[in-house]
């Protein structure tokens, strides 16, 4: 499936870009959504390390299931206040 | 009991009394406030002059994880009638607020303290939010607490 | 750092953006902040209604009185900054601010939330200011928590 | 010595006026004085049992002496804020 990942601050900066948008097979958790960013992306390789993960704005842990027409959001460890 | 809740992300000025007035019912006695202001000058091992600081949020996020904030407080505790969460985002200059947190009841014997100090500390932590500091040496993104990356 | 110290009693409504700028300099990125307000509606054992409170102040021994808190908090709290301490007189309807303590500091872990707390506790232990309400069934004045007398 | 005391809220009420003047002798205590004023102010006996007195704008205990010239108050227990 398609998906679209939204990119904030640092990994914006990096990407240059305000999203990426990949082919990933249906049901890859995000773990493997992470690897795939790293290999395919490599100025946000490093970033991929610390990155923060929000599926549907919940946080999703590596083992989270992508699920079909899903928000995706990657960004740093948060900074506001 | 009015239980009132505001949630605000906002590109605004942060006006404390009118925000105060938004969470205040015939019942409230008493508001603690927490307010973040952009430091002017600082010292993180070196001097550091900030000239100012540039705030993003991942808004529907943010509105939706300081909500959860609020819901947290109202668990811990129920005496907290008002609360309001408000991050300004956007180019803020030194000695200017950047964010709010009230919480009003009754009296002030009901945690109102204790929840603000709660919501300010949650809210830093995991509110998708970000800052860029922008000084006579460039630019850099802050990083919870520390610095990722220096460019000019 | 710059120890700015507010004292006030004053007739005017309280603004805290105003208070919280006056002691507010290049250094200061956290406020904690306390304000107390007229309640409506009340329940002490019995309903009660106010429609205003009427504040009076001893005003030469509350400024010295408030000056002392303000100090007391700078021993106990050393990195604290700005303090400002305001109490409002004159007749008072509900839902306004009637006090206001700041306090602010370099970061919020500087005992500013436990300052504020402080003041606010001191404030109306020892400042001699006394408020007399007025509702429905007369008037009564407030001391310590408990009601004086009642007259209509 | 001519001494003049200042009330305050329940005590200024009940006295109907802002101030009372009186003659003491030379360094009386402020508990004399209390005793003197329910004596001769019979619509403040009772407030003199639960009475704060400040003289120079400090709190004063009983056993404090009023010295010449003092700006001497009296009130009620506090209830600002």
């Amino acid at each position: 499936m398609n998906v679209k990942v939204l990119l904030f601050a640092t990994l914006r900066d990096r990407a240059g870009s305000k999203f990426l948008e990949l082919e990933i097979p249906d049901a890859m958790n995000v773990g493997d959504l992470k690897h795939r960013i790293a290999t395919d992306f490599p100025t946000l390789r490093e970033s991929m390390n610390s990155v923060l993960v929000a599926i549907n704005r919940e946080y999703a842990f590596d083992e989270g299931l992508i699920p079909v027409n899903a928000e995706i959001a990657m960004f740093p460890p948060v900074s506001g206040g | 009991m009015s239980k009132l809740t505001l949630i605000e992300i906002t590109q605004d000025e942060i006006d404390l009394d009118a925000l105060l007035s938004r969470i205040t019912s015939v019942n409230t006695g008493a508001a603690a406030i927490f307010t973040g202001l952009v430091r002017g000058f600082t010292q993180n091992g070196r001097q550091n002059v900030t000239e100012y600081l540039e705030y993003e949020a991942y808004q529907p996020m943010a509105e939706e994880i300081m909500k959860q904030v609020a819901e947290e407080i109202r668990i811990k505790w129920p005496d907290v009638e008002g609360i309001a969460l408000v991050q300004r985002v956007g180019r803020l200059f030194p000695q200017t607020p950047t964010v709010m947190i009230a919480c009003s009841a009754a009296h002030r014997n009901t945690g109102v303290f204790e929840a603000a100090r709660y919501g300010i500390d949650r809210l830093k932590e995991i509110v998708p939010v970000w800052k860029k500091e922008v000084g006579p040496n460039g630019e850099a993104w802050v990083e919870g607490e520390h610095f990722h990356e220096i460019r000019k």
